[in-house]
């Protein structure tokens, strides 16, 4: 017994050292990357060697050689890489500006500092120019899209932006589709998704905070917050989870997602994430922080709480009393999609007291013959369900189309008339189904949750899944998001949020930012944003 | 005997896991405590599934109310 | 994090054992037979007793199940206690019964005079029991009155409880359930009562009918009541939920009917000294639904029909009391009341009561009023 | 070192002790049984008596804020008698979450699964309870309210869909029964419900402002009190006499609405309105017992002692009593007797607090 526990221990022990010397080793690495930073040179061959040498030969890196001056007496260079820079913009407004211009006069002894100001002050048409001393600044703008202007006898070297990619244009996000709001979504690339964002918020609050991670995808990210209403707390935190991220790559958010959440082994997810600028501007504006990460439409935003899936842009453009019975709804189809199936199977092999009798008769009925017990039904049909809805999202369109007539004849029709399943099963199913896509932030959360349930409610009936039900509960009250505990505003109450959660309030009415998110700043709007018609005029005499 | 040997090893799982945690912690005097009432909680569940018919303290405090003090409701 | 890990392993742990231990309670839904009736009677044994159930023939009652089966079956069982025989249908029967859905309980004739308390007990006790069945008592034999096929309901137990609630539109007899039946038997005084059931027509077209009312003395069933006389009790204690009172018209040949629409009742009892009398208030209101003379009806006609109307009610509850105090067996209630009213007294009084009952004055103040004539002003005839 | 670091706010506190109370509609058939209709008039009496014997617990707590129970009586009585009395506390505690326990076992196996084994059905309520104790204060605090929420709907909406069948003249007459049978009726209302609110003195502590436990404490037992006055006239009400034989009156009146044939068989509420508040209950209590023997042994931490507390509550449990029928008659008679005098101890200590310091204060005032 001790044996194998001392065993354990050492194995752990061991497990955290090799893990402290993996972290030396890195550092190590790191340091004699900076140490390796080597200055330019003012002989412009050497230091087009030394930037080959790193780079390597690629087909798309494109070293343009030239020369300019009234008498082309100075020879200089063009680094890009092909398909991440702007060509027009190299050609019209870099080399031609260079070449054209002969009022570059310049003397036999010039020096070569006063030529890169003079260039990058009075000749390039370009708005963003930098000028850079080592190699290694030089190879890293390059590699994200900077040109880089090489002059022989110069120390320095021109890092100008350039940057120009094919990119999808700002169209309509499929994840988040609604009737009314607006239609544009963010795209893949980062600045176009701050822009949208800017153009939401034009406050000099609005913060975008850069940082770049992945040691070899250095990908930028921005984090955007509202100074003066989120939490700084929660911005701290998320800078420090943001800065421990010591990964080679980031390719999407949810990289960044599973590097900082709260519980990263929680089926919930602690941080949401939307493809609409006005979703996260919605966000930004109750106090959230946001992260955007480039080469993804998808915008993380946290904290986050349970009830956040259940609410939509839309709600809060459409009028109130159907924005909360759309709301009621999602709740109850969320109560659908993860209880029926379970509920289906307990109240058929252990509670048919429960059933109506007309009712009992219709499921006996259907479920006479068949030769499962209902929980391998119930279990059998939810996977092939998710196999179909698997299959139709991954197959091209055409043939998605076939794959659901397959499922609809096969499930549908064939299963049920070869008395291999009861024809009730697959209404539960099918009304699990289509109850589960309407709360998109819990679908995958609820296909565990039902899996789960179901089969408790195989082995326990009725009583398996309020085990279950209170499992759920404990796990998500014990769950915090960035601080926020995850059940709020319901648990702990804050009864002034729950303006919000069941039912939206008017928009006049929504007077205050949610409590266990913001805690300075809190209210939001004037008190009396009620609109009232005009006082009456006074004068007695206007009918005529 | 089926049934102790599944205890015991739901007694041993509960050990590995729970112990390791106190001994890295050096929590020494909890782990005294936890293993002391992990081994009353391990007797007592054996001498349930055995059959021994263990003394209920409900009965204890029966017979300190009824027959020692007379203060069941009951009586009067 | 490393709470979690200790949780996920408790999860394993217990699903392993659940797993191992196996599933307990759990009941496939084609592997019992869903009982709708069940009827006790006395076996030949003597001591034993014989169940009758009427369970489902699930397969039948599938959509496009067109063989000519009945959709039900009536199994039978003999043994030392109800529950005993209850459990000798899994002799001839390789599924287990399910009592949850019961809809009617019948109780043989043989039971009824022997004493229900017995036999009733199971029914109560029996988690698997609601206490919204509904309790008859047949004349003749419970097993009887299963077997006849029901001519609109495809499971005979389901046509006997739409019985009961098509009672309601003459309220000659009520649905009793089991709720109302044991705390009647439970009651010091008050005496259990239920719908009388029983086989009418001839051998091939036997239908099922109400006849009327049962009445309990403490367990045992003494008597009976029919038609206008059961509704008696019915007005007394409140039960009147629609009916037909016919009265003569008041000048000319001919009678009129009545609808009840609606009707309360209030028994309120007085002590003095060690007399107990009863008062019994009755509301009634009601409509003219038929006429059969041809004249109009004047005001000061009304008032005659009323009063006419209320010496029928009268009349149907006094012969009720009559059959009561003949049986003495206290069905209205009254001890009880007197009971709430008088708990001090009551004590010197309950002991009493079977001396006591037969002697009670009851006053009876009907209060019956006709609101409306239906769409005719006068009859179409003149 | 403070074992527990969450805090709690005081409406969660308020909910903490509706939900307990809650659960005790369980217990009901105690009291019952023996005031039989008027058991109303027991609950409301009850009610009124808790009342200043729970302001006391907050008195008590408030002035000795941010400590428990245990440490309060180590403060009061010294190093031994204060162990002595704080070991007795937590044997009742483990005692009384081992009954309800068992209680509540024994009415899921009598009405829902009658073949399934008690360890079965113990081992999973304790293991949920365990889950939620070792999640610490917060949790249990987080779960109360939403729990509450959906035990006062059914009970309210069971009570709106029974009016039709309930029947006020079961209540009359009032007040008829011997005055003994109504103080025991009585005591067992005092004390097997209200004055189980011993067991927050443990948790009021964590309470973020102290001055309002009192508030919250009143509020609370209102509540809890009065919803038990609605299941308790519901069920007479419904069911009459026959309330007065059956184990659970609450389940078959339940069973019993029919509101168009549409609304029936809704008995799963009254098991889900159960298991829920029996859950939260119990994860008082156990959260009480583990947290009050790690104080009482000053350990660092309570999270070792749930698993093995929780054994042995299971264990406590089978051997607590052979039969329902004998928890019964232990429940009716000897129970409330036994703990009575422990529920007034804690006032006895504030008496003697408050004493103490008086004779300083004239200490003080004599120099």
């Amino acid at each position: 017994m001790f044996n194998f526990l001392s065993k354990k221990l050492r194995s752990w022990q061991q497990q955290n050292q090799n893990i402290n010397k993996e972290n030396k080793e890195n550092d190590n690495s790191k340091k004699t990357k900076e140490n390796s930073q080597a200055k330019l040179s003012s002989n412009l061959k050497e230091n087009l060697d030394s930037i080959k040498a790193i780079l390597g030969v690629c087909e798309d890196l494109i070293i343009r050689e030239f020369a300019f001056g009234n008498k082309g007496q100075i020879s200089a260079a063009i680094i890009f890489i092909d398909g991440m820079v702007d060509r027009t913009l190299i050609n019209d407004n870099i080399i031609k500006p260079l070449m054209y211009d002969n009022r570059f006069i310049c003397e036999e002894e010039s020096l070569e500092i006063k030529n890169i100001d003079i260039i990058k002050g009075t000749i390039l048409y370009v708005g963003e120019i930098e000028k850079s001393t080592t190699i290694n600044d030089l190879v890293e703008s390059c590699l994200s899209g900077d040109t880089i202007l090489l002059i022989e006898k110069a120390k320095e070297a021109l890092v100008i932006s350039s940057r120009g990619w094919e990119t999808r244009g700002v169209v309509d996000p499929e994840t988040e589709t609604i009737v009314r709001g607006p239609r544009e979504g963010f795209t893949e690339n980062l600045r176009t998704n701050t822009t949208l964002l800017r153009r939401k918020i034009k406050s000099p609050d609005f913060m975008l905070e850069a940082m770049k991670i992945g040691r070899k995808t250095n990908t930028a990210i921005s984090i955007a917050y509202l100074k003066g209403v989120a939490n700084p707390e929660v911005i701290e935190e998320a800078k420090r989870r943001l800065k421990r991220i010591d990964t080679d790559g980031i390719l999407e958010s949810g990289y960044i997602e599973g590097f900082i959440e709260d519980a990263p082994l929680s089926i919930f997810s602690t941080i949401g994430n939307s493809e609409k600028p006005d979703t996260v501007a919605g966000k930004i504006l109750e106090g959230r922080v946001a992260v955007l990460v480039d080469g993804t439409p998808f915008v993380l935003t946290f904290p986050m709480v349970f009830i956040e899936g259940f609410q939509s842009a839309e709600d809060y453009y459409s009028r109130p009393y159907y924005a909360s019975l759309v709301r009621v709804i999602r709740f109850i189809a969320f109560a659908i999609s993860i209880l029926a199936p379970s509920s289906y199977v307990a109240a058929t092999t252990f509670h048919q007291e429960l059933i109506p009798t007309p009712l009992l008769f219709t499921v006996a009925a259907s479920s006479e013959g068949t030769p499962f017990p209902a929980v391998v039904e119930v279990l059998a049909m939810g996977v092939i369900f998710e196999i179909l809805r698997e299959a139709g999202i991954r197959l091209p369109r055409p043939v998605g189309q076939a794959i659901s007539i397959v499922g609809a004849l096969v499930i549908g029709e064939s299963a049920v008339s070869a008395g291999l399943i009861g024809g009730i099963v697959v209404i539960v199913i099918a009304l699990t189904a289509v109850a589960s896509f309407v709360v998109p932030a819990q679908t995958d959360s609820g296909a565990i949750l039902r899996v789960i349930l179901v089969i408790l409610a195989g082995s326990m009936g009725g009583v398996g899944i309020m085990v279950g039900l209170i499992g759920i509960l404990i796990h998500l009250a014990s769950l915090r998001s960035f601080g926020t505990p995850y059940l709020s505003p319901l648990a702990p109450l804050s009864p002034f949020d729950l303006k919000d959660v069941f039912f939206r309030v008017p928009i006049w009415a929504m007077l205050t930012r949610p409590k266990s998110i913001v805690r300075q700043n809190i209210q939001r709007q004037k008190f009396i944003l009620k609109p009232t018609p005009p006082p009456e005029k006074k004068d007695k005499g206007g009918s005529k | 005997m089926k049934m102790i040997i599944l205890l015991a090893m739901v007694f041993l799982i509960i050990l590995i896991i729970e112990a390791p945690k106190l001994i890295v912690n050096k929590y020494w005097k909890e782990l005294i405590v936890f293993l002391s009432l992990l081994s009353l909680a391990f007797i007592l569940t054996v001498l349930v599934i055995l059959g021994v018919d263990i003394p209920s303290p409900l009965e204890g405090i029966e017979y300190l109310i009824d027959d020692i003090l007379d203060l069941s409701w009951e009586r009067k | 994090m490393r709470n979690r890990k200790i949780i996920v392993s408790i999860i394993i742990c217990i699903l392993l054992t659940l797993s191992i231990s196996g599933c307990w309670n759990r009941r496939e839904l084609n592997t019992f037979s869903i009982l709708m009736g069940m009827g006790i009677d006395k076996a030949e044994e003597v001591g034993k007793v014989q169940l009758t159930a009427q369970i489902i023939n699930v397969s039948e009652l599938k959509q496009g199940g067109s063989s000519n089966k009945e959709a039900y079956l009536a199994v039978r069982s003999t043994g030392d206690t109800v529950f005993d025989a209850l459990r000798n249908f899994t002799k001839e029967s390789n599924r287990k019964i399910y009592l949850p859905h019961n809809k009617v309980l019948i109780l043989g004739e043989d039971i009824a005079t022997e004493g229900v308390q017995k036999y009733i007990d199971f029914f109560v006790r029996d988690h698997e029991m609601r206490l919204r069945e509904s309790v008859l008592v047949a004349k003749g034999k419970a097993e009887e009155i299963l077997n006849v096929k029901s001519e609109l309901e495809k499971i005979p137990a389901a046509g006997i409880s739409s019985l009961l609630k098509s009672q309601n539109a003459t309220s000659e007899a009520t649905d009793v359930d089991m709720k109302d039946f044991i705390s009647r038997l439970m009651s010091k005084t008050t005496a259990p009562i239920a719908p009388l059931i029983e086989i009418s027509g001839e051998e091939e077209k036997k239908v099922l009918r109400i006849s009327g009312m049962a009445i309990f003395k403490q367990d045992k069933w003494v008597g009976e009541l029919e038609g206008s006389k059961a509704r008696g009790i019915l007005w007394v204690i409140d039960k009147i939920e629609s009916g037909i009172i016919v009265v003569d018209c008041p000048n000319e040949e001919g009678k009129m009917s009545l609808e009840i629409i609606r009707a309360s009742s209030k028994i309120t009892p007085e002590l003095k000294g060690d007399k107990v009398s009863i008062k019994v208030e009755i509301k009634e209101e009601g409509h003219i639904g038929d006429q059969e003379c041809p004249c109009e009806l004047k005001s000061h006609d009304i008032s005659s029909i009323e009063k006419m109307k209320t010496t029928v009610i009268r009349a149907e509850v006094i012969s009720a009391l009559e059959k009561a105090r003949e049986l003495n067996t206290d069905i209205f209630g009254f001890g009880d009341s007197v009971h709430q009213k008088y708990p001090k007294q009551w004590k010197d009084i309950e002991s009493s009561w079977d001396e006591v009952f037969p002697e009670i004055e009851v006053e009876i103040v009907v209060d019956a009023k006709v609101r409306r004539s239906g769409i005719l002003i006068m009859p179409a005839s003149s | 070192m403070k074992i527990e670091k969450g805090v709690i706010s005081s409406s969660q506190l308020t909910f903490m002790i509706i939900g307990f109370l809650q659960a005790s509609n369980l217990l009901l058939v105690f009291s019952s049984r023996i005031v039989n209709h008027d058991s109303w008039l027991a609950i409301l009496v009850g009610l009124v008596i808790s009342i200043p014997i729970a302001l006391s617990y907050a008195a008590l707590a408030k002035e000795f804020s941010g400590k428990t129970l245990i440490q309060i009586s180590d403060i009061i009585y010294g190093a031994y008698l204060g162990k002595m009395i704080s070991v007795s506390y937590i044997l009742i505690f483990l005692l009384t979450f081992s009954i309800d326990l068992r209680l509540f076992s024994d009415f899921l196996i009598t009405y829902i699964m009658p073949e399934t084994p008690i360890w079965a059905i113990l081992t999973l309520l304790t293991f949920l309870s365990a889950w939620a104790v070792r999640g610490g204060i917060e949790v249990i605090a987080r779960c109360s309210f939403i729990i509450i929420a959906m035990a006062s709907i059914i009970i309210l909406s069971t009570f709106v869909f029974l009016l039709s069948d309930m029947e006020f003249s079961n209540f009359l007459p009032v007040f008829d029964l011997p005055l003994k049978d109504f103080i025991q009726g009585t005591h067992i209302n005092v004390s097997l419900y209200y004055l189980e609110i011993i067991i927050f003195l443990m948790i009021m502590a964590f309470v973020n402002k102290t001055e309002q436990v009192r508030g919250s404490m009143l509020w609370g037992l209102i509540l809890g009190g009065v919803s038990l006055l609605i299941l308790e006239v519901r069920n007479v009400a419904v069911l009459g006499i026959v309330s007065n034989i059956l184990t659970s009156p609450s389940f078959n009146a339940v069973r019993y609405i029919s509101v168009a044939e549409v609304f029936t068989r809704l008995e799963m509420f009254v098991v889900i309105m159960l298991i829920t508040t029996v859950f939260l209950k119990v994860s008082i209590m156990y959260y009480a017992t583990v947290l009050g023997l790690a104080q009482t042994l000053h350990l660092r931490s309570y999270l070792p002692l749930v698993t093995p507390i929780g054994i042995i509550t299971i264990s406590l449990c089978i051997i607590s009593g052979d039969s329902s029928m004998e928890l019964l008659h232990g429940g009716m008679y000897i129970w409330p007797v036994f703990i009575l005098p422990i529920q007034l101890f804690p006032v006895l200590s504030l008496f003697i607090v408050k004493l103490r310091k008086k004779s300083k204060k004239l200490g003080a005032n004599e120099e």
